[in-house]
């Protein structure tokens, strides 16, 4: 019996002795058709969709810590298809799409809330960049909506229209973009892959790769050899350690991005903001707290922690643009380990082993691209074949000039 | 974060703007047949490592120098700061 | 004919307090002097020639002939010449010679001045400690040093334990006072 | 000595009624005062909830701050120093205090198991969004945030010191005293108002006199010393890289003062003492949240320091410590005694034991034993260990920050004693003669660990986010099993107090339920900020107008004067229109600036395009390496277009360089691109080149630079300019320059630079003759009808010229798409010249930059639309570009548009579509060359 009202319900009367683990401990085999290494909200979806939509069997999830430790674990929730070059505006509405049903295909609820999305722009180049955008949106069958100030000021009277040293002329607004419980996406993967026979093993770092004559045969792991047809990598910011292991160099840094949650307060903010002339961007989660970020500290880094230039970056813009903030107070700084690309787009890709899978390159935006990320590695997994909307993520693409740059700021990842 | 710079000591790094891995320094000679892919492993490929690495530092608000830092990426801490130019001209 | 005259970045802004003034310097003239590629010795020559004394090391102010030289980068010093004189650099380009490249950079900088009425006052480093970042009050006399505050690029110059001297760039130099004025009210008043 | 001034009464209201405190209050000392027992509500069963604690670790008594037509949220009353007219109020209740309509929830908790959201709200789909998460927001949350701009302000600052002591307790006192009288520049950081610690709420005896009389003396010494700064109410929230400690101090709980609330100080220590003391632990047990149930060191802390007896009170404890507390009824675990229940839904009546008994009490004083406070060693992602001796985590040594060491009860030494001579250890280690020991206690920590009595009803755990022991097992029965699964499943430890009282204990519980011990279930490490910081705090002065600095162009006032519209440009302000008397919209002044321009002179400042000298033998060589033509055969006196490419071949910046003299060159850059155009030329200078001679150095601000464009713009120059200088077309042809004098001597620059695309020229003097040079060409222009023009007008006139700008140099488009592939040099190497070939960038199917016309005059364009081929539906396979730059072309009487479409060179003629879907327009537009306006460029050669 499933997750339901009902079943809690006939657990409370029964004093909650029926609960059962969410996903079992499994112990590795010896032997799978597809190992995936990283144990991510990418990995457990990857799995999820091998299991649930392309059939696979035999399939087993590598996490070197607990399940959903990772970025899954420290973003700022928020899902989006807002972008403005087909390449990754297809994939994203994609992955939109797929949040959509998401609690009804995992039977576990992720609390997806599509309040809306709002980029604030504040000079006439600005909400150019923002119509081009909103007509490459709605060009792929996304929702977009180009608002004058007063629509801005009529959705949110409390952000700064009087005092502002560069004032708000409009926004764009993609009225199903949201937020959803970062930490239930993991978990939720996690229920549906194991209820579909798929291994969940933590405690389980790759350590190797099992390459001979230019074939990928399986990894090493704390844990053992374990044998695989097939390897999908999905490490997010330790992309760069794991395939150095194959003797791949990647066109990848590690960055650390810092995010921040405030004390709880009533509800008074509906749907995600982010600022135009400074780096913040805001939503307010169902337990109360503001869950706001700005930039990333700049520098290589695994440490998982930022510096305080940066935490006093985002509050002073966040103090700009809505000066009601002020008396809201910290509660808890961390950071995550951001896979910064050189054009900013991901990576899904075969590599040139054979059986060896790598997906990454993330940036900062690999939450809301979690579903699809998971559905179109599922599909080059299972059928060695693009998905439609991924097909631009090759590997190759930097060495035939086909970067896909959002930003126009070219081969520098910590300015994408 | 602290960078010690080789002339001026300890100044806060919010007076740098940080480049990347200092192999940037290593620009391929664009004469060279394998010119395409030099430039493309030099502009677009990265080692990354988790642990120690050298990396371009520069002091914007400070005397405009370029730095190479060598820095552990995890623990964050610093092992040598050196002026970027006498690398280069080391390296000539 | 038509005619031109000069104005002030800050229109000689003063202010005062019980125990501190804040006010516009007039900055006189700053020539930007850079050595030519391995005319090191050349330089130094001609620099002892023209100002009386060899190039200051980083971070140490240095009175010379005319008034003050400052290590502004590698190979790069900052000449902060007395009295009005918009050719300045040229004249300071002819008696350095070839070694040297000159740049008239007066235009480009505003300066204030911070003075406490007495050294026992710590109405001086109460104010700064509350606006730029380095260590002032153990700083020694003397010390130079380039940094920003709220955003915004200064060079300090500790010319004595009861004043300091801060190089703002012209155009934001308004916005730079308005902070400093600010925080001096918020920490003085 | 007593810590309250009882001569000193302070009045003030709680939930609007009318109470009395005294100086030396805090505003739960107070509310006990005056036996207020229910100060809040928990979160989630909206149980009613008492003080507990006396400190930072206080999870119940939260309350809003309100004043100066504000109000402050989620403030600990045990943190709030009582001030004359405090308006303090309850929080996070529907309805009043007493009477909270959501204590419905507690009725349900069975429903309301932890994680229990993640099971339903499932279906139907709709419901989430439309019902049942509306439900959820609006009971969410704790205090209410006022959506009122903040009315207090905010400063930072600057501190270095040689070592940070943080914590003024026996320890950081005793260090104190070592270090600065030993002639180390230190810092004393305390959290609380008043400085001395435990020894403030505790009956100890230093020297054979009260330990107050200690602190003071001690106190008094530290304040003669020069080299010593005494901190108070500045809690040390963050240990960052490097020795760099965030601090933030409190100047008052008062809202709306002139002068600062909050310092946020960005402290420098060479090294750091952590002497930030311990926290007692709570003892899980069914309905142990009743209001009145507390930590016994807080009873101490009231009866010591604030002279509060509460009556009739009972303790539990599992250890001597808690024994100091003077209480009526007194259960040690050690004997078997415990507590298995608590009576009073509305505070403390009643306490039941194990042996069935049942006592009557109004407090039940609880010690678990203390939590030393190790978070500052967590922030960089250090791990403390387990002591089983203490029964608790303390410092591992291993794991600390280098530069960090921890003394006293921080650092497991409970007693005043060790307190003591750790701070002397630590002192000799720095290099000081530690001053002779103070005679003090020395009790032995003597406690058996009691964490958690099992039972059917709630024991709470987390009091605040109401985490109760049952909780933790059913999320290990779940399978979460890790530490931070339990957190983030049940959140335990994510409350406003976070976790200090509940991590210990929910952790052994967790560990309980696996069957291990608490070292192997894993350790709690904690995130900054050690407590809660207003953001507020971290913006400081940087908000509203000085977010911020504002760059102001030399011809600032003048615009002013002529009611020019200010438009941002990063930091600077330009203008971007100037409207005279009628003008009804902005298009009315800038067709009159474009048609006064073109038809006579106009005007424009130009000073906040970035100008970089480049001096040196090498200077034109180097120019070769970062430009994409070629720079070194550029003669003395002319100027040159440049485009600069990144490595990867795709357009950086543009602009042109002047040759002043063989060694020096003036290059412009865009003014969005100054900063990264600079950093960029250092680069390639230092790093690639370092053999060669050339000098950069930065002159954007040391000269004023007009635009001064038009058929008359000679015959105005010519007023200005010395009549020594021949600036004729003959002797001063298109893109010339040279240094000149004007207005009798005053040293200038002179170009023959035109983005208008008319006759005309740049004049730059230094500085400080900006404004009055702009007054003096105005006047002098009156006879040609001069006007000013803004960077509108500028923007209609090069978009007539067909010259690219921001929008189109926007860091994806190659010298190709920008039409400027022939500028490109076959001949050298440049920066970006190798990966500028490869197959996508060069691709008959890239962008290309094209000019566009409405096939309708009457149509208008719209930026950002994308083009689709006519009969084609709108779709991402049929979308062949987009439009980058639109303006109405006074001069051709039509809207105008600058945009990349594939291939475009080769498609001039066609009808396309351009397409603003978010707009619903479809306009058919004519693809042309971009050169609209006097394509062959004869007025700017006249």
């Amino acid at each position: 019996m499933g997750y339901s009202a009902f079943r809690i319900l006939k657990e409370a009367i029964t004093g909650h002795k029926g609960w059962k683990p969410v996903w079992h401990k499994a112990e590795p085999l010896p032997e799978y058709d597809i190992v995936i290494v990283g144990g991510g909200g990418h990995g457990l979806a990857t799995a999820h969709y091998l299991a649930s939509k392309f059939d696979q069997k035999r399939i087993a999830v590598l996490e070197k810590g607990w399940i959903g430790g990772g970025n899954v674990g420290r973003n700022t929730t928020i899902i989006r298809s807002n972008y403005m070059l087909h390449e990754n505006e297809a994939f994203y509405e994609f992955s939109l799409k797929l949040w959509e049903g998401l609690e009804q295909d995992v039977n576990y609820n992720a609390m997806v809330s599509q309040r809306g999305v709002l980029n604030l722009y504040h000079t006439d180049p600005q909400r150019d960049a923002y119509i081009r955008r909103g007509n490459a949106m709605l060009l792929n069958g996304a929702d977009a909506q180009l608002l004058t100030a007063e629509g801005v000021r009529k959705m949110y009277p409390f952000l700064n229209f009087d005092d502002a040293r560069f004032p708000i002329r409009g926004g764009l607004l993609q009225p199903r973009g949201g937020t959803v419980r970062h930490d239930a996406v993991a978990w939720g993967y996690a229920h549906a892959a194991d209820k579909r026979g798929v291994d969940i093993i933590e405690n389980c770092e790759v350590t190797g790769f099992d390459i001979k004559e230019g074939r990928c045969h399986g990894v090493q792991t704390t844990r053992g050899r374990i044998g695989a047809k097939k390897v999908g990598v999905a490490v997010a910011g330790n992309s760069g350690r794991v395939m150095a292991m194959a003797g791949m160099r990647l066109p990848i840094e590690s960055h650390v991005l810092q995010a921040f949650v405030s004390e709880g307060l009533k509800p008074l903010l509906d749907g995600v903001i982010t600022y135009g002339a400074g780096h913040f961007y805001v939503s307010q989660s169902d337990k109360g707290g503001l869950v706001f970020g700005g930039d990333i500290d700049g520098y290589n880094s695994y440490a998982q922690r930022g510096n305080l230039p940066v935490v006093e970056d985002v509050c002073e813009g966040g103090m700009s643009v809505m000066p009601m903030i002020g008396k809201a107070r910290m509660l808890r700084m961390w950071g995550g380990i951001m896979d910064m690309s050189m054009d900013g787009s991901p990576i899904i890709d075969k590599t040139h082993i054979d059986g060896l899978y790598f997906n990454g390159g993330w940036c900062y935006g690999g939450f809301k691209a979690t579903p699809a990320s998971g559905y179109s590695f599922a599909h080059l997994l299972a059928t060695d074949s693009y998905h439609e909307t991924a097909k631009a993520y090759r590997l190759d693409r930097f060495a035939r000039g086909y970067m896909i740059d959002e930003k126009g700021q070219g081969a520098q990842p910590n300015l994408h | 974060m602290i960078i010690h710079h080789p002339l001026l000591g300890p100044r806060d790094a919010s007076e740098f703007v940080y480049l990347g891995d200092a192999s940037l320094m290593n620009r391929p000679n664009p004469k060279s047949e394998t010119a395409a892919d030099d430039f493309y492993s030099y502009q677009y490929l990265r080692d990354n490592p988790m642990g120690e690495h050298r990396e371009l530092w520069y002091h914007e608000q400070g005397d405009r120098s370029w730095l190479v830092v060598t820095r552990n990426t995890l623990t964050h801490d610093i092992t040598k700061v050196e002026l970027a130019r006498d690398v280069a001209r080391a390296q000539k | 004919m038509p005619k031109l005259s000069p104005t002030l970045p800050l229109e000689s802004f003063s202010k005062h307090w019980p125990g501190l003034t804040i006010e516009e310097h007039y900055i006189g003239e700053l020539i930007s002097l850079a050595i030519a590629r391995e005319e090191e010795s050349a330089f130094k020559t001609a620099f002892k020639k023209t100002f009386g004394k060899a190039p200051p090391e980083p971070s140490q102010l240095m009175a010379v002939k005319g008034g003050y030289a400052i290590w502004s980068s590698l190979e790069q010093y900052l000449i902060l010449l007395e009295g009005e004189n918009i050719n300045a650099d040229k004249d300071i380009a002819k008696k350095m010679g070839p070694s040297a490249y000159t740049t008239l950079q007066s235009d480009g900088w505003a300066s204030i001045d911070i003075k406490a009425k007495t050294s026992k006052s710590t109405a001086l480093y109460d104010v700064l400690e509350r606006f730029i970042p380095l260590n002032l009050r153990q700083a020694p006399e003397g010390f130079t040093s380039r940094t920003s505050a709220h955003h915004i690029a200064v060079i300090v110059i500790k010319y004595s334990e009861t004043e300091i001297q801060l190089l703002t760039p012209r155009s934001s130099a308004g916005s730079f006072l308005e902070s400093l004025i600010h925080t001096a009210e918020n920490v003085l008043s | 000595m007593s810590l309250i001034d009882t001569t000193k009464t302070l009045n003030f209201t709680f939930n609007g009624k009318a109470y009395q405190g005294f100086e030396g209050d805090t505003l739960a000392s107070a509310l006990l005062r005056n036996k207020v027992r229910i100060v809040g509500r928990s979160f989630k069963y909206h149980r009613p909830r008492g003080i507990m604690g006396a400190g930072s670790e206080e999870p119940n008594a939260l309350v809003e701050i309100h004043g100066a037509g504000t109000c402050e949220p989620n403030r600990r009353a045990t943190t709030i120093k009582l001030f004359e007219g405090l308006d303090a109020r309850s929080q996070n209740h529907m309805g009043t205090l007493n009477f909270d309509a959501l204590a419905i929830n507690d009725f349900m908790h069975p429903f309301l198991a932890s994680g229990f959201y993640y099971k339903t709200f499932m279906w139907p789909k709709a419901f989430w969004e439309k019902l049942y998460e509306p439900v959820i927001r609006r009971a969410a949350g704790l205090g209410t945030l006022s959506k009122a701009v903040d009315p207090d302000s905010y400063d930072k600052g600057f501190l270095h010191c040689d070592v940070l002591i943080i914590g003024a307790g026996p320890a950081g006192l005793q260090s104190a005293l070592n270090l600065g009288l030993g002639g180390k520049h230190i810092i004393l950081a305390d959290d609380d108002f008043r400085m001395g610690g435990r020894l403030l709420s505790e009956t100890y005896e230093i020297d054979a006199a009260p330990a107050l009389t200690w602190v003071e003396q001690t106190l008094k010494t530290l304040e003669s010393l020069p080299n010593v700064r005494l901190m108070p109410r500045t809690a040390i929230y963050g240990v960052y890289d490097h020795g760099i400690y965030g601090g933030l101090e409190t100047t008052t709980d008062k809202i709306g003062i002139a002068k600062p609330r909050h310092i946020l100080w960005r402290i420098y220590a060479n090294s750091s003492i952590l002497a930030a003391g311990a926290t007692e632990r709570p003892i899980a047990f069914a309905n142990n949240d009743r209001p009145g149930v507390m930590l016994a060191s807080a009873v101490r802390s009231y009866k010591n320091r604030f002279g509060i007896e509460l009556e009739n009170t009972a303790l539990l404890t599992n250890n001597d410590d808690g024994l100091r507390t003077d209480a009526a009824h007194i259960f040690d675990t050690r004997n078997g005694d415990y507590v298995m229940d608590v009576g009073g839904r509305k505070g403390v009546r009643s306490v039941t034991l194990n042996t069935g008994e049942n006592v009557a009490a109004n407090h039940l004083a609880v010690s678990g034993g203390w939590n030393p406070n190790v978070h500052l060693t967590c922030h960089k992602r250090g791990r403390p260990k387990w002591d089983e001796a203490l029964s608790c985590f303390v410092p591992d040594t291993h794991t600390l920050p280098s530069d960090m060491s921890v003394i006293g009860a921080a650092n497991g030494k409970f007693s005043t004693h060790g307190a003591f001579m750790d701070a002397n250890d630590i002192c000799e280690k720095l290099g000081v003669k530690a001053s002779e020991l103070p005679q003090t206690e020395d009790a032995p920590v003597k406690i058996s660990a009691f964490w958690h009595v099992k039972g059917t009803k709630r024991a709470w755990v987390d009091f605040q986010n109401d985490v109760t022991a049952k909780d933790i097992t059913l999320a290990h029965q779940e399978g979460f099993s890790s530490v931070e699964h339990v957190k983030r499943y049940t959140t335990l430890g994510m409350a406003t107090d976070q976790g200090k009282t509940s991590n210990v204990v929910g952790l052994a519980v967790l560990a309980d339920a696996i069957g291990q011990s608490i070292p192997e279930t894993g350790t709690t490490i904690f995130r900054p900020p050690y407590t809660p910081v207003p953001i507020g705090a971290f913006a400081g002065t940087h908000r509203g107008q000085h977010f911020k600095p504002t760059r102001l162009t030399p011809s600032h006032k003048y615009v002013a004067e002529n009611s020019a519209t200010f438009i941002e440009a990063g930091y600077w302000k330009r203008s971007q229109w100037l409207a005279r008397e009628g003008e009804k919209g902005w298009r009315d002044s800038v067709d009159r600036e474009v048609l006064m321009t073109r038809n006579s002179v106009g005007i424009c400042d130009v000073t906040t395009l970035g100008k970089i000298d480049v001096q040196g033998r090498d200077a034109g060589k180097f120019l070769n390496k970062v430009y994409v033509n070629t720079f070194s055969t550029l003669k003395v006196g002319k100027c040159r277009y440049g485009l600069m490419l990144r490595e990867d071949g795709i357009a950086m910046d543009d602009g042109t360089t002047a040759r002043l003299s063989e060694t020096h060159f003036v290059m412009t850059t865009t003014t969005a691109k100054a900063g990264p155009v600079f950093r960029h030329l250092e680069y390639v200078r230092q790093c690639l080149y370092p053999d060669m001679d050339v000098h950069l150095i930065s002159t954007t601000d040391q000269w004023a630079q007009y635009s001064v464009a038009g058929p008359n713009s000679r015959k105005l120059l010519e007023k200005i300019v010395d009549p020594k200088f021949d600036i004729s077309n003959e002797a001063f042809p298109y893109m010339a320059c040279g240094e000149i004098t004007i207005c009798g001597g005053i040293r200038a620059r002179l170009f023959r630079l035109s983005f208008s695309g008319e006759l005309a020229y740049e004049i730059s003097v230094p500085a400080r003759y900006g404004d009055t040079l702009i007054r003096e060409m105005m006047h002098q222009g009156e006879a040609f009808d001069a006007v000013l023009y803004g960077t509108e007008a500028l923007g209609v006139m090069r978009i007539e010229k067909g010259h690219a700008a921001g929008n189109e140099l926007n860091g994806t488009t190659t010298a190709n798409a920008l039409g400027l592939g022939g500028f490109v040099s076959k001949k050298k190497d440049c920066i970006g010249k190798v990966l500028s070939q490869r197959e996508g960038l060069v691709s008959e199917e890239a962008l290309q930059m094209v000019g566009f016309i409405p096939v309708n005059p009457k149509d208008k364009l719209t930026n950002g639309a994308h083009f689709i081929p006519k009969g084609t539906a709108p779709s991402p396979e049929t979308d062949h570009g987009y439009m980058s730059s639109v303006a109405w072309s006074p001069m051709l009487k039509t809207y105008i548009g600058l945009g990349f479409l594939k291939n475009g060179q080769n498609r001039l003629g066609e009808v396309i579509q351009a397409s603003h879907l978010m707009g619903n327009s479809h306009v058919d537009v004519t693809v042309v060359s971009p050169h609209f306006f006097d394509p062959k460029g004869e007025r700017l050669r006249a």
